[in-house]
Protein backbone atom coordinates (compact mmCIF):
# COMPACT_ATOMS: atom_id res chain seq x y z
CA UNK A 1 0.00 0.00 0.00
CA UNK A 2 1.10 3.79 -0.33
CA UNK A 3 1.23 5.69 2.55
CA UNK A 4 -1.70 8.08 0.93
CA UNK A 5 -3.88 5.27 1.85
CA UNK A 6 -3.23 6.45 5.28
CA UNK A 7 -5.66 9.69 4.91
CA UNK A 8 -8.78 8.12 4.53
CA UNK A 9 -7.99 4.92 6.56
CA UNK A 10 -9.34 4.18 9.87
CA UNK A 11 -10.01 1.15 12.11
CA UNK A 12 -12.74 -0.54 10.81
CA UNK A 13 -14.27 -1.44 14.59
CA UNK A 14 -15.02 2.00 15.54
CA UNK A 15 -13.70 4.34 13.03
CA UNK A 16 -10.86 5.82 15.12
CA UNK A 17 -7.36 6.51 13.88
CA UNK A 18 -4.38 3.96 12.76
CA UNK A 19 -0.75 3.97 13.53
CA UNK A 20 1.51 2.99 10.83
CA UNK A 21 4.19 0.36 11.68
CA UNK A 22 6.70 0.05 9.34
CA UNK A 23 9.04 -2.83 8.70
CA UNK A 24 9.77 -3.22 4.99
CA UNK A 25 9.18 -0.24 2.65
CA UNK A 26 9.73 0.34 -1.30
CA UNK A 27 9.83 4.76 -1.75
CA UNK A 28 6.09 5.08 -1.47
CA UNK A 29 4.99 1.99 -1.31
CA UNK A 30 4.88 -0.12 2.76
CA UNK A 31 5.88 -3.61 1.64
CA UNK A 32 5.74 -4.81 5.11
CA UNK A 33 3.93 -3.94 8.73
CA UNK A 34 1.13 -3.43 10.13
CA UNK A 35 -1.96 -0.50 10.98
CA UNK A 36 -2.23 -0.06 15.11
CA UNK A 37 -5.98 1.01 16.13
CA UNK A 38 -5.15 3.95 18.30
CA UNK A 39 -8.12 3.38 20.41
CA UNK A 40 -8.92 -0.33 20.10
CA UNK A 41 -4.99 -1.07 20.04
CA UNK A 42 -5.97 -3.89 17.56
CA UNK A 43 -3.05 -5.06 14.99
CA UNK A 44 -3.72 -4.92 11.30
CA UNK A 45 -1.20 -6.70 9.00
CA UNK A 46 0.35 -5.78 6.11
CA UNK A 47 1.59 -8.62 3.70
CA UNK A 48 3.20 -8.12 0.32
CA UNK A 49 1.95 -4.55 0.31
CA UNK A 50 -1.86 -5.58 0.96
CA UNK A 51 -3.42 -4.40 4.52
CA UNK A 52 -5.64 -6.61 6.17
CA UNK A 53 -8.49 -4.81 7.29
CA UNK A 54 -11.38 -7.50 8.69
CA UNK A 55 -12.80 -7.34 11.84
CA UNK A 56 -10.14 -9.52 13.67
CA UNK A 57 -12.71 -12.30 14.13
CA UNK A 58 -13.38 -12.32 10.36
CA UNK A 59 -9.98 -12.51 9.53
CA UNK A 60 -9.49 -16.08 11.18
CA UNK A 61 -12.51 -17.54 10.56
CA UNK A 62 -12.65 -19.70 8.08
CA UNK B 1 -17.80 -22.07 3.62
CA UNK B 2 -17.16 -18.32 4.46
CA UNK B 3 -17.07 -15.95 2.07
CA UNK B 4 -13.53 -15.31 2.02
CA UNK B 5 -12.66 -19.44 1.77
CA UNK B 6 -14.87 -19.48 -1.14
CA UNK B 7 -13.65 -16.64 -3.20
CA UNK B 8 -10.47 -17.42 -2.39
CA UNK B 9 -11.00 -20.99 -4.22
CA UNK B 10 -12.23 -18.77 -6.94
CA UNK B 11 -9.29 -16.63 -7.42
CA UNK B 12 -7.10 -19.09 -6.87
CA UNK B 13 -8.40 -21.29 -10.36
CA UNK B 14 -8.85 -18.07 -12.03
CA UNK B 15 -12.52 -17.38 -11.73
CA UNK B 16 -12.06 -13.78 -11.32
CA UNK B 17 -10.98 -13.14 -14.97
CA UNK B 18 -13.70 -15.46 -15.82
CA UNK B 19 -16.38 -12.77 -13.80
CA UNK B 20 -14.30 -9.98 -14.96
CA UNK B 21 -14.88 -10.90 -18.42
CA UNK B 22 -19.16 -11.71 -18.35
CA UNK B 23 -19.67 -8.51 -16.26
CA UNK B 24 -17.67 -6.11 -17.97
CA UNK B 25 -20.79 -6.46 -20.73
CA UNK B 26 -23.02 -4.51 -18.44
CA UNK B 27 -20.03 -2.97 -15.91
CA UNK B 28 -19.32 -1.11 -18.76
CA UNK B 29 -22.06 1.11 -19.56
CA UNK B 30 -22.76 1.47 -15.91
CA UNK B 31 -19.33 2.94 -15.32
CA UNK B 32 -19.90 5.22 -18.17
CA UNK B 33 -22.74 6.58 -16.30
CA UNK B 34 -20.62 7.38 -13.10
CA UNK B 35 -20.30 11.33 -12.57
CA UNK B 36 -16.06 10.60 -11.86
CA UNK B 37 -14.06 14.22 -11.99
CA UNK B 38 -10.54 13.69 -12.74
CA UNK B 39 -8.68 13.25 -9.43
CA UNK B 40 -11.90 11.96 -7.53
CA UNK B 41 -10.99 8.81 -4.72
CA UNK B 42 -13.03 5.75 -5.73
CA UNK B 43 -13.78 2.64 -4.15
CA UNK B 44 -14.72 -0.56 -5.13
CA UNK B 45 -16.48 -2.83 -3.10
CA UNK B 46 -15.76 -6.79 -3.69
CA UNK B 47 -13.37 -5.40 -6.05
CA UNK B 48 -12.46 -9.50 -7.28
CA UNK B 49 -9.86 -8.72 -10.41
CA UNK B 50 -9.88 -4.89 -10.10
CA UNK B 51 -11.20 -4.00 -13.49
CA UNK B 52 -13.90 -2.01 -12.84
CA UNK B 53 -11.26 0.64 -10.38
CA UNK B 54 -8.86 0.42 -13.30
CA UNK B 55 -11.62 1.17 -15.95
CA UNK B 56 -12.31 4.63 -14.14
CA UNK B 57 -8.47 5.34 -13.97
CA UNK B 58 -8.79 4.88 -17.49
CA UNK B 59 -11.30 6.16 -19.03
CA UNK B 60 -12.31 9.10 -16.79
CA UNK B 61 -8.79 9.77 -15.00
CA UNK B 62 -9.84 9.23 -11.42
CA UNK B 63 -7.45 10.24 -8.77
CA UNK B 64 -7.04 7.50 -6.52
CA UNK B 65 -8.91 4.51 -6.69
CA UNK B 66 -9.05 1.37 -3.89
CA UNK B 67 -10.84 -2.21 -4.25
CA UNK B 68 -11.88 -3.47 -1.07
CA UNK B 69 -12.47 -7.07 -0.76
CA UNK B 70 -12.84 -10.15 1.65
CA UNK B 71 -10.80 -12.69 -0.38
CA UNK B 72 -7.39 -12.12 1.10
CA UNK B 73 -6.06 -14.20 -2.76
CA UNK B 74 -8.74 -12.09 -4.45
CA UNK B 75 -6.94 -9.07 -3.84
CA UNK B 76 -3.66 -10.29 -4.71
CA UNK B 77 -4.52 -11.18 -7.81
CA UNK B 78 -5.94 -7.32 -8.44
CA UNK B 79 -2.98 -6.04 -7.55
CA UNK B 80 -0.71 -8.01 -9.71
CA UNK B 81 -2.83 -6.95 -12.81
CA UNK B 82 -1.55 -3.25 -12.21
CA UNK B 83 1.51 -1.30 -11.68
CA UNK B 84 -0.41 1.86 -11.32
CA UNK B 85 0.66 3.19 -8.29
CA UNK B 86 -2.88 5.35 -7.78
CA UNK B 87 -4.40 1.66 -7.52
CA UNK B 88 -4.81 -0.27 -4.58
CA UNK B 89 -5.93 -2.84 -2.81
CA UNK B 90 -7.28 -3.71 1.03
CA UNK B 91 -8.67 -7.00 2.69
CA UNK B 92 -11.61 -5.71 4.55
CA UNK B 93 -15.32 -6.43 5.15
CA UNK B 94 -18.40 -4.98 3.53
CA UNK B 95 -20.12 -4.36 7.01
CA UNK B 96 -17.64 -2.67 8.52
CA UNK B 97 -15.31 -0.37 6.14
CA UNK B 98 -12.18 0.74 7.05
CA UNK B 99 -12.13 3.93 5.61
CA UNK B 100 -13.29 7.69 7.92
CA UNK B 101 -16.40 9.71 6.99
CA UNK B 102 -17.00 11.05 3.67
CA UNK B 103 -13.64 10.32 2.88
CA UNK B 104 -14.54 9.03 -0.47
CA UNK B 105 -16.08 10.54 -4.00
CA UNK B 106 -17.48 7.56 -5.13
CA UNK B 107 -18.55 4.00 -4.49
CA UNK B 108 -19.01 1.17 -6.80
CA UNK B 109 -19.75 -2.25 -6.51
CA UNK B 110 -20.53 -5.20 -9.34
CA UNK B 111 -22.16 -8.57 -8.36
CA UNK B 112 -21.25 -8.65 -4.51
CA UNK B 113 -23.59 -6.42 -2.62
CA UNK B 114 -25.78 -9.16 -1.80
CA UNK B 115 -23.28 -10.99 -0.13
CA UNK B 116 -23.15 -8.50 2.80
CA UNK B 117 -24.13 -10.13 6.13
CA UNK B 118 -26.57 -7.29 7.22
CA UNK B 119 -27.34 -5.20 3.82
CA UNK B 120 -28.67 -2.18 5.23
CA UNK B 121 -25.80 -1.63 7.63
CA UNK B 122 -23.48 -1.83 4.18
CA UNK B 123 -25.65 0.78 2.90
CA UNK B 124 -25.09 2.78 5.96
CA UNK B 125 -21.35 2.28 5.61
CA UNK B 126 -21.09 3.20 1.80
CA UNK B 127 -23.54 6.48 3.14
CA UNK B 128 -21.16 6.85 6.19
CA UNK B 129 -17.69 7.22 4.08
CA UNK B 130 -19.17 8.95 0.70
CA UNK B 131 -18.86 12.67 0.77
CA UNK B 132 -22.02 14.44 0.49
CA UNK B 133 -23.14 14.36 -3.14
CA UNK B 134 -20.96 11.54 -3.88
CA UNK B 135 -22.92 8.30 -5.64
CA UNK B 136 -23.03 4.87 -4.76
CA UNK B 137 -23.43 2.39 -8.05
CA UNK B 138 -24.78 -0.45 -7.02
CA UNK B 139 -25.25 -3.40 -9.95
CA UNK B 140 -26.56 -6.80 -9.42
CA UNK B 141 -27.30 -9.79 -11.45
CA UNK B 142 -28.97 -11.64 -8.54
CA UNK B 143 -32.13 -10.22 -7.30
CA UNK B 144 -35.98 -10.73 -7.18
CA UNK B 145 -37.28 -10.11 -10.83
CA UNK B 146 -34.49 -12.03 -13.01
CA UNK B 147 -36.02 -15.19 -11.79
CA UNK B 148 -33.13 -17.08 -13.79
CA UNK B 149 -30.85 -15.86 -10.79
CA UNK B 150 -32.53 -17.73 -8.57
CA UNK B 151 -30.72 -21.10 -8.40
CA UNK B 152 -27.49 -19.55 -7.75
CA UNK B 153 -28.27 -19.77 -4.13
CA UNK B 154 -27.79 -23.74 -4.18
CA UNK B 155 -24.82 -23.31 -6.05
CA UNK B 156 -23.00 -21.49 -3.65
CA UNK B 157 -22.06 -22.12 -0.30
CA UNK B 158 -22.78 -18.49 1.47
CA UNK B 159 -26.42 -17.05 2.05
CA UNK B 160 -27.44 -14.03 -0.32
CA UNK B 161 -29.52 -11.18 0.15
CA UNK B 162 -32.21 -11.45 -3.09
CA UNK B 163 -34.10 -8.04 -2.80
CA UNK B 164 -36.75 -6.74 -5.37
CA UNK B 165 -35.99 -3.67 -7.23
CA UNK B 166 -38.51 -1.53 -5.29
CA UNK B 167 -36.45 -3.08 -2.49
CA UNK B 168 -33.36 -1.89 -3.06
CA UNK B 169 -34.75 1.42 -3.75
CA UNK B 170 -36.11 1.70 -0.01
CA UNK B 171 -33.21 0.12 1.40
CA UNK B 172 -31.19 2.89 0.56
CA UNK B 173 -32.98 5.32 1.45
CA UNK B 174 -33.38 3.72 5.10
CA UNK B 175 -29.83 4.43 4.60
CA UNK B 176 -30.28 8.11 3.42
CA UNK B 177 -29.24 7.37 0.46
CA UNK B 178 -31.30 9.62 -2.23
CA UNK B 179 -32.04 7.02 -5.30
CA UNK B 180 -31.63 8.94 -8.37
CA UNK B 181 -31.89 5.89 -10.96
CA UNK B 182 -32.44 2.43 -11.12
CA UNK B 183 -32.01 0.88 -14.45
CA UNK B 184 -31.65 -3.01 -15.97
CA UNK B 185 -28.60 -2.84 -18.53
CA UNK B 186 -28.99 -5.76 -20.81
CA UNK B 187 -26.35 -7.70 -21.35
CA UNK B 188 -26.33 -7.57 -25.53
CA UNK B 189 -22.75 -9.56 -25.69
CA UNK B 190 -23.23 -12.55 -24.64
CA UNK B 191 -23.74 -15.02 -27.45
CA UNK B 192 -27.45 -16.61 -27.72
CA UNK B 193 -27.27 -19.34 -29.48
CA UNK B 194 -30.54 -20.52 -32.61
CA UNK B 195 -33.67 -21.91 -30.79
CA UNK B 196 -32.76 -25.24 -32.04
CA UNK B 197 -29.26 -25.47 -30.22
CA UNK B 198 -31.58 -25.96 -26.47
CA UNK B 199 -32.25 -27.16 -23.78
CA UNK B 200 -27.74 -26.06 -23.50
CA UNK B 201 -26.40 -27.56 -20.27
CA UNK B 202 -27.49 -23.80 -18.95
CA UNK B 203 -30.38 -23.29 -20.15
CA UNK B 204 -33.56 -24.92 -21.51
CA UNK B 205 -35.18 -22.53 -23.92
CA UNK B 206 -34.28 -19.75 -25.75
CA UNK B 207 -36.84 -17.48 -24.29
CA UNK B 208 -35.08 -18.08 -20.68
CA UNK B 209 -31.69 -17.21 -21.76
CA UNK B 210 -32.98 -14.14 -23.67
CA UNK B 211 -35.24 -12.81 -20.78
CA UNK B 212 -32.01 -13.32 -18.17
CA UNK B 213 -29.87 -11.72 -20.40
CA UNK B 214 -31.26 -9.10 -22.84
CA UNK B 215 -34.54 -8.45 -20.73
CA UNK B 216 -33.45 -8.22 -17.51
CA UNK B 217 -29.27 -7.97 -17.35
CA UNK B 218 -28.17 -6.02 -14.62
CA UNK B 219 -29.91 -4.14 -12.07
CA UNK B 220 -28.51 -0.87 -11.13
CA UNK B 221 -29.50 1.35 -8.54
CA UNK B 222 -27.51 5.06 -7.91
CA UNK B 223 -27.87 6.29 -4.50
CA UNK B 224 -26.57 9.37 -3.63
CA UNK B 225 -24.82 10.47 0.00
CA UNK B 226 -26.83 13.56 1.71
CA UNK C 1 -39.69 35.73 -32.93
CA UNK C 2 -39.84 34.78 -28.82
CA UNK C 3 -39.89 31.06 -27.95
CA UNK C 4 -43.58 31.33 -27.72
CA UNK C 5 -44.49 32.15 -30.71
CA UNK C 6 -41.81 29.58 -32.64
CA UNK C 7 -43.32 26.50 -30.82
CA UNK C 8 -47.07 27.75 -30.72
CA UNK C 9 -46.53 27.93 -34.63
CA UNK C 10 -45.03 24.07 -34.21
CA UNK C 11 -48.15 23.49 -32.07
CA UNK C 12 -50.54 24.62 -34.45
CA UNK C 13 -48.78 22.59 -37.10
CA UNK C 14 -49.06 19.37 -35.61
CA UNK C 15 -44.86 19.25 -35.14
CA UNK C 16 -45.93 18.70 -30.86
CA UNK C 17 -46.91 14.55 -31.84
CA UNK C 18 -43.71 14.55 -34.65
CA UNK C 19 -41.73 15.56 -31.96
CA UNK C 20 -43.36 12.96 -29.54
CA UNK C 21 -42.83 10.48 -32.22
CA UNK C 22 -38.88 11.11 -32.73
CA UNK C 23 -37.77 11.99 -28.83
CA UNK C 24 -39.80 8.75 -27.38
CA UNK C 25 -37.13 6.64 -28.97
CA UNK C 26 -34.44 7.61 -26.16
CA UNK C 27 -36.68 9.19 -24.15
CA UNK C 28 -38.21 6.42 -22.94
CA UNK C 29 -35.11 5.11 -21.75
CA UNK C 30 -34.10 7.93 -19.64
CA UNK C 31 -37.95 7.95 -18.01
CA UNK C 32 -37.56 4.29 -16.87
CA UNK C 33 -34.46 4.71 -14.81
CA UNK C 34 -36.40 7.63 -12.55
CA UNK C 35 -36.79 6.69 -9.46
CA UNK C 36 -40.74 7.31 -9.62
CA UNK C 37 -42.70 6.18 -6.46
CA UNK C 38 -46.20 5.52 -6.44
CA UNK C 39 -48.19 9.20 -5.43
CA UNK C 40 -45.22 11.53 -6.48
CA UNK C 41 -45.46 14.59 -7.94
CA UNK C 42 -43.37 14.88 -11.15
CA UNK C 43 -42.94 17.90 -13.28
CA UNK C 44 -42.16 18.27 -16.91
CA UNK C 45 -40.48 21.34 -18.24
CA UNK C 46 -41.55 22.30 -21.54
CA UNK C 47 -43.32 19.19 -22.16
CA UNK C 48 -44.80 20.04 -25.31
CA UNK C 49 -47.20 17.48 -26.37
CA UNK C 50 -46.73 16.25 -22.68
CA UNK C 51 -46.53 12.56 -23.17
CA UNK C 52 -43.50 12.48 -20.48
CA UNK C 53 -46.14 12.73 -17.85
CA UNK C 54 -48.57 10.59 -19.26
CA UNK C 55 -46.22 7.73 -19.55
CA UNK C 56 -44.62 8.16 -15.84
CA UNK C 57 -48.68 8.08 -14.81
CA UNK C 58 -49.31 4.63 -16.53
CA UNK C 59 -45.88 3.27 -15.71
CA UNK C 60 -44.91 3.88 -12.55
CA UNK C 61 -47.99 5.42 -10.74
CA UNK C 62 -46.71 8.90 -10.32
CA UNK C 63 -49.83 10.76 -8.50
CA UNK C 64 -49.78 14.12 -9.62
CA UNK C 65 -48.02 14.86 -12.86
CA UNK C 66 -47.82 18.36 -13.90
CA UNK C 67 -46.13 19.85 -17.66
CA UNK C 68 -44.37 23.48 -18.36
CA UNK C 69 -44.19 25.25 -21.33
CA UNK C 70 -44.12 28.59 -22.39
CA UNK C 71 -46.19 28.26 -25.59
CA UNK C 72 -49.76 28.54 -25.13
CA UNK C 73 -50.80 26.47 -28.28
CA UNK C 74 -48.28 23.40 -27.19
CA UNK C 75 -50.18 23.71 -23.60
CA UNK C 76 -53.54 23.23 -24.86
CA UNK C 77 -52.54 20.37 -27.41
CA UNK C 78 -51.07 18.54 -24.79
CA UNK C 79 -54.31 19.10 -22.09
CA UNK C 80 -56.74 17.84 -25.25
CA UNK C 81 -54.76 14.33 -25.39
CA UNK C 82 -55.31 13.53 -22.25
CA UNK C 83 -58.59 12.90 -19.50
CA UNK C 84 -56.90 12.07 -16.48
CA UNK C 85 -57.76 14.14 -14.02
CA UNK C 86 -54.48 13.72 -12.25
CA UNK C 87 -52.21 15.11 -15.29
CA UNK C 88 -52.18 19.14 -15.24
CA UNK C 89 -50.57 21.53 -17.59
CA UNK C 90 -49.59 24.70 -16.87
CA UNK C 91 -47.78 28.44 -19.12
CA UNK C 92 -44.55 29.31 -17.72
CA UNK C 93 -41.42 30.08 -18.48
CA UNK C 94 -38.26 28.21 -17.28
CA UNK C 95 -36.60 31.49 -15.27
CA UNK C 96 -39.42 32.16 -12.73
CA UNK C 97 -41.29 28.85 -12.34
CA UNK C 98 -44.77 28.98 -10.52
CA UNK C 99 -43.89 26.42 -7.62
CA UNK C 100 -43.20 26.74 -4.05
CA UNK C 101 -40.00 25.43 -2.82
CA UNK C 102 -39.66 21.38 -2.27
CA UNK C 103 -43.39 20.99 -3.83
CA UNK C 104 -42.15 18.85 -6.46
CA UNK C 105 -40.13 15.31 -5.98
CA UNK C 106 -39.03 14.91 -9.67
CA UNK C 107 -38.51 17.24 -12.24
CA UNK C 108 -37.91 15.80 -16.28
CA UNK C 109 -37.16 17.63 -19.11
CA UNK C 110 -36.42 16.47 -22.81
CA UNK C 111 -35.03 18.90 -25.62
CA UNK C 112 -36.19 22.15 -23.83
CA UNK C 113 -34.05 22.72 -21.34
CA UNK C 114 -31.18 24.65 -23.67
CA UNK C 115 -33.97 27.30 -24.54
CA UNK C 116 -33.66 28.60 -21.28
CA UNK C 117 -32.90 32.62 -21.67
CA UNK C 118 -30.43 32.21 -18.14
CA UNK C 119 -29.79 28.34 -17.83
CA UNK C 120 -28.13 28.46 -14.58
CA UNK C 121 -30.99 30.37 -13.07
CA UNK C 122 -33.15 27.76 -14.19
CA UNK C 123 -31.06 25.26 -12.77
CA UNK C 124 -31.56 27.07 -9.34
CA UNK C 125 -35.24 27.32 -10.03
CA UNK C 126 -35.67 23.58 -10.34
CA UNK C 127 -32.91 23.20 -7.05
CA UNK C 128 -35.75 25.39 -4.89
CA UNK C 129 -38.78 23.57 -6.02
CA UNK C 130 -37.50 19.81 -5.73
CA UNK C 131 -37.39 18.33 -2.56
CA UNK C 132 -34.54 17.18 -1.04
CA UNK C 133 -33.01 13.96 -2.75
CA UNK C 134 -35.46 14.60 -5.51
CA UNK C 135 -34.00 14.19 -9.18
CA UNK C 136 -34.11 16.70 -12.49
CA UNK C 137 -33.76 14.47 -15.29
CA UNK C 138 -32.23 16.86 -18.05
CA UNK C 139 -32.31 15.12 -21.40
CA UNK C 140 -31.12 16.83 -24.64
CA UNK C 141 -30.36 16.19 -27.88
CA UNK C 142 -28.23 19.71 -28.70
CA UNK C 143 -24.81 19.83 -26.97
CA UNK C 144 -21.34 20.09 -27.65
CA UNK C 145 -20.29 16.74 -28.37
CA UNK C 146 -22.92 16.33 -30.86
CA UNK C 147 -21.41 18.16 -33.79
CA UNK C 148 -23.87 17.24 -35.81
CA UNK C 149 -26.59 18.69 -33.84
CA UNK C 150 -24.79 22.47 -33.95
CA UNK C 151 -26.23 23.74 -37.16
CA UNK C 152 -29.89 23.60 -35.76
CA UNK C 153 -29.13 26.69 -34.46
CA UNK C 154 -29.04 28.37 -38.21
CA UNK C 155 -32.75 26.72 -38.49
CA UNK C 156 -34.58 28.41 -35.57
CA UNK C 157 -34.91 32.05 -34.50
CA UNK C 158 -34.00 31.26 -31.01
CA UNK C 159 -30.82 31.43 -29.13
CA UNK C 160 -30.15 27.75 -27.97
CA UNK C 161 -26.96 27.25 -25.27
CA UNK C 162 -24.97 24.73 -26.65
CA UNK C 163 -22.80 22.92 -23.49
CA UNK C 164 -20.33 20.16 -23.40
CA UNK C 165 -20.87 17.03 -20.85
CA UNK C 166 -18.80 18.63 -18.36
CA UNK C 167 -20.56 21.93 -18.75
CA UNK C 168 -23.59 20.42 -17.62
CA UNK C 169 -21.82 18.63 -14.69
CA UNK C 170 -20.47 21.64 -13.84
CA UNK C 171 -23.33 24.05 -14.17
CA UNK C 172 -25.62 21.72 -12.17
CA UNK C 173 -23.56 21.51 -9.37
CA UNK C 174 -22.98 25.26 -9.40
CA UNK C 175 -26.73 25.35 -9.13
CA UNK C 176 -26.38 22.96 -5.83
CA UNK C 177 -27.39 19.60 -7.76
CA UNK C 178 -25.66 16.83 -7.05
CA UNK C 179 -24.28 14.90 -10.02
CA UNK C 180 -25.81 11.35 -10.07
CA UNK C 181 -25.32 10.16 -13.66
CA UNK C 182 -24.63 11.30 -16.91
CA UNK C 183 -25.18 9.08 -19.84
CA UNK C 184 -25.42 9.20 -23.89
CA UNK C 185 -28.22 7.31 -24.90
CA UNK C 186 -28.15 5.87 -28.49
CA UNK C 187 -31.13 6.13 -30.31
CA UNK C 188 -31.84 2.44 -31.80
CA UNK C 189 -34.66 2.71 -33.37
CA UNK C 190 -34.46 5.72 -35.93
CA UNK C 191 -33.63 3.80 -39.25
CA UNK C 192 -30.62 4.36 -41.06
CA UNK C 193 -30.79 3.22 -44.61
CA UNK C 194 -27.88 1.37 -46.30
CA UNK C 195 -24.50 3.14 -47.22
CA UNK C 196 -25.67 3.61 -50.98
CA UNK C 197 -28.77 5.57 -50.18
CA UNK C 198 -26.80 8.80 -49.16
CA UNK C 199 -26.21 12.03 -49.36
CA UNK C 200 -29.82 12.01 -47.97
CA UNK C 201 -31.65 15.61 -47.92
CA UNK C 202 -30.68 15.49 -44.48
CA UNK C 203 -27.29 13.33 -44.12
CA UNK C 204 -24.33 13.55 -46.47
CA UNK C 205 -23.23 9.86 -45.22
CA UNK C 206 -24.26 7.23 -43.86
CA UNK C 207 -20.86 7.49 -41.07
CA UNK C 208 -22.52 11.02 -40.05
CA UNK C 209 -25.92 9.74 -39.29
CA UNK C 210 -24.85 6.57 -37.34
CA UNK C 211 -22.84 9.39 -35.67
CA UNK C 212 -25.65 11.27 -34.55
CA UNK C 213 -28.31 8.69 -33.68
CA UNK C 214 -26.41 5.53 -32.34
CA UNK C 215 -23.44 7.20 -30.78
CA UNK C 216 -24.30 10.49 -29.44
CA UNK C 217 -27.53 10.24 -29.12
CA UNK C 218 -29.98 11.61 -26.00
CA UNK C 219 -27.24 13.07 -23.41
CA UNK C 220 -29.20 12.64 -20.13
CA UNK C 221 -27.59 14.43 -16.99
CA UNK C 222 -29.37 13.65 -13.64
CA UNK C 223 -29.19 15.86 -10.79
CA UNK C 224 -29.98 15.30 -7.32
CA UNK C 225 -31.49 18.10 -4.82
CA UNK C 226 -29.63 18.40 -1.52
CA UNK D 1 -56.81 23.18 -13.85
CA UNK D 2 -58.12 21.32 -10.69
CA UNK D 3 -57.94 23.34 -7.76
CA UNK D 4 -55.46 20.80 -5.74
CA UNK D 5 -52.97 22.15 -7.88
CA UNK D 6 -53.16 25.61 -5.80
CA UNK D 7 -50.90 23.32 -2.98
CA UNK D 8 -48.02 23.89 -5.04
CA UNK D 9 -48.31 26.97 -7.12
CA UNK D 10 -47.03 30.42 -6.32
CA UNK D 11 -46.16 33.71 -7.90
CA UNK D 12 -43.09 33.55 -10.26
CA UNK D 13 -42.26 36.82 -9.61
CA UNK D 14 -41.79 36.45 -6.10
CA UNK D 15 -42.78 32.85 -5.10
CA UNK D 16 -45.62 34.32 -2.45
CA UNK D 17 -48.81 33.01 -2.29
CA UNK D 18 -51.61 33.49 -5.19
CA UNK D 19 -55.12 33.88 -4.57
CA UNK D 20 -57.51 31.40 -6.64
CA UNK D 21 -60.57 33.78 -7.88
CA UNK D 22 -63.19 31.78 -10.01
CA UNK D 23 -65.77 32.22 -13.25
CA UNK D 24 -66.22 29.36 -13.98
CA UNK D 25 -66.00 25.88 -12.69
CA UNK D 26 -66.81 21.86 -13.47
CA UNK D 27 -66.69 19.97 -10.03
CA UNK D 28 -62.94 20.14 -8.97
CA UNK D 29 -61.99 21.81 -12.34
CA UNK D 30 -61.65 25.47 -12.87
CA UNK D 31 -62.70 27.00 -16.14
CA UNK D 32 -62.05 30.04 -16.00
CA UNK D 33 -61.13 32.71 -13.35
CA UNK D 34 -57.67 33.83 -12.24
CA UNK D 35 -54.94 33.62 -9.88
CA UNK D 36 -53.69 37.02 -8.39
CA UNK D 37 -50.62 37.76 -6.11
CA UNK D 38 -51.08 38.14 -2.90
CA UNK D 39 -48.16 40.07 -2.86
CA UNK D 40 -47.28 41.34 -5.99
CA UNK D 41 -50.90 41.94 -7.01
CA UNK D 42 -49.91 40.91 -10.64
CA UNK D 43 -53.09 38.85 -12.54
CA UNK D 44 -52.51 35.47 -13.81
CA UNK D 45 -55.24 34.76 -16.10
CA UNK D 46 -56.91 30.89 -16.26
CA UNK D 47 -58.50 30.43 -19.94
CA UNK D 48 -59.76 26.89 -21.12
CA UNK D 49 -58.68 25.46 -17.91
CA UNK D 50 -55.48 26.19 -18.20
CA UNK D 51 -53.50 28.79 -16.06
CA UNK D 52 -51.11 31.11 -17.47
CA UNK D 53 -48.33 32.00 -14.87
CA UNK D 54 -45.88 33.34 -17.59
CA UNK D 55 -44.41 36.53 -15.97
CA UNK D 56 -46.52 39.68 -17.52
CA UNK D 57 -43.34 41.30 -19.18
CA UNK D 58 -43.00 37.59 -20.96
CA UNK D 59 -46.81 37.22 -21.34
CA UNK D 60 -47.66 40.18 -23.79
CA UNK D 61 -44.50 39.68 -26.08
CA UNK D 62 -44.34 37.71 -29.07
N1 LIG E 1 -18.82 -9.37 2.96
C1 LIG E 1 -17.89 -9.15 2.03
N2 LIG E 1 -16.90 -8.25 2.23
C2 LIG E 1 -15.97 -8.03 1.28
N3 LIG E 1 -15.95 -8.64 0.08
C3 LIG E 1 -16.91 -9.56 -0.16
C4 LIG E 1 -17.90 -9.84 0.78
N4 LIG E 1 -18.72 -10.77 0.26
C5 LIG E 1 -18.26 -11.05 -0.98
N5 LIG E 1 -17.17 -10.31 -1.24
C6 LIG E 1 -16.39 -10.32 -2.48
O1 LIG E 1 -17.23 -9.91 -3.54
C7 LIG E 1 -16.77 -10.46 -4.76
C8 LIG E 1 -17.96 -10.94 -5.55
S1 LIG E 1 -17.56 -11.50 -7.16
C9 LIG E 1 -17.57 -10.00 -8.12
C10 LIG E 1 -16.21 -9.46 -8.38
C11 LIG E 1 -16.13 -8.23 -9.26
N6 LIG E 1 -16.81 -7.07 -8.69
C12 LIG E 1 -16.67 -8.49 -10.65
O2 LIG E 1 -17.54 -7.76 -11.12
O3 LIG E 1 -16.23 -9.48 -11.29
C13 LIG E 1 -15.80 -11.57 -4.41
O4 LIG E 1 -14.50 -11.22 -4.83
C14 LIG E 1 -15.94 -11.70 -2.89
O5 LIG E 1 -14.73 -12.05 -2.25
N1 LIG F 1 -38.11 29.38 -21.67
C1 LIG F 1 -39.06 28.45 -21.81
N2 LIG F 1 -40.01 28.29 -20.87
C2 LIG F 1 -40.97 27.33 -21.04
N3 LIG F 1 -41.05 26.49 -22.10
C3 LIG F 1 -40.12 26.63 -23.05
C4 LIG F 1 -39.09 27.59 -22.96
N4 LIG F 1 -38.31 27.48 -24.06
C5 LIG F 1 -38.82 26.47 -24.81
N5 LIG F 1 -39.91 25.97 -24.20
C6 LIG F 1 -40.73 24.86 -24.70
O1 LIG F 1 -39.91 23.68 -24.78
C7 LIG F 1 -40.44 22.81 -25.76
C8 LIG F 1 -39.26 22.27 -26.55
S1 LIG F 1 -39.73 21.02 -27.73
C9 LIG F 1 -39.71 19.54 -26.74
C10 LIG F 1 -41.08 19.13 -26.32
C11 LIG F 1 -41.15 17.78 -25.54
N6 LIG F 1 -40.44 17.83 -24.28
C12 LIG F 1 -40.65 16.63 -26.38
O2 LIG F 1 -39.79 15.89 -25.94
O3 LIG F 1 -41.12 16.46 -27.50
C13 LIG F 1 -41.40 23.61 -26.60
O4 LIG F 1 -42.71 23.13 -26.39
C14 LIG F 1 -41.23 25.04 -26.11
O5 LIG F 1 -42.43 25.80 -26.14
Amino acid sequence: MKESLMDILCDPLDKSDLELEVDERDGEEIIEGRLVGTVTGEVYPIEDGIPNLLPPDMRDEE
Amino acid sequence: MSVRAEFDAWAADGRDRGMEERHWHTAKHALARMPVEPGDTVLDLGCGSGYAGRALRDTKDAGRVYGLDGAPAMVRNAQAYTEDPNVGYVVGDFDALPFADDSVDHVWSMEAFYYARDPVHTLEEVERILRPGGTFYCAVNYYEENVHSHEWQERIDVEMTRWSKSEYREAFREASLAVAEQDSIPDREIDIPPAESFPTDDWDSREEMFERYRTHGTLLTVGVSR
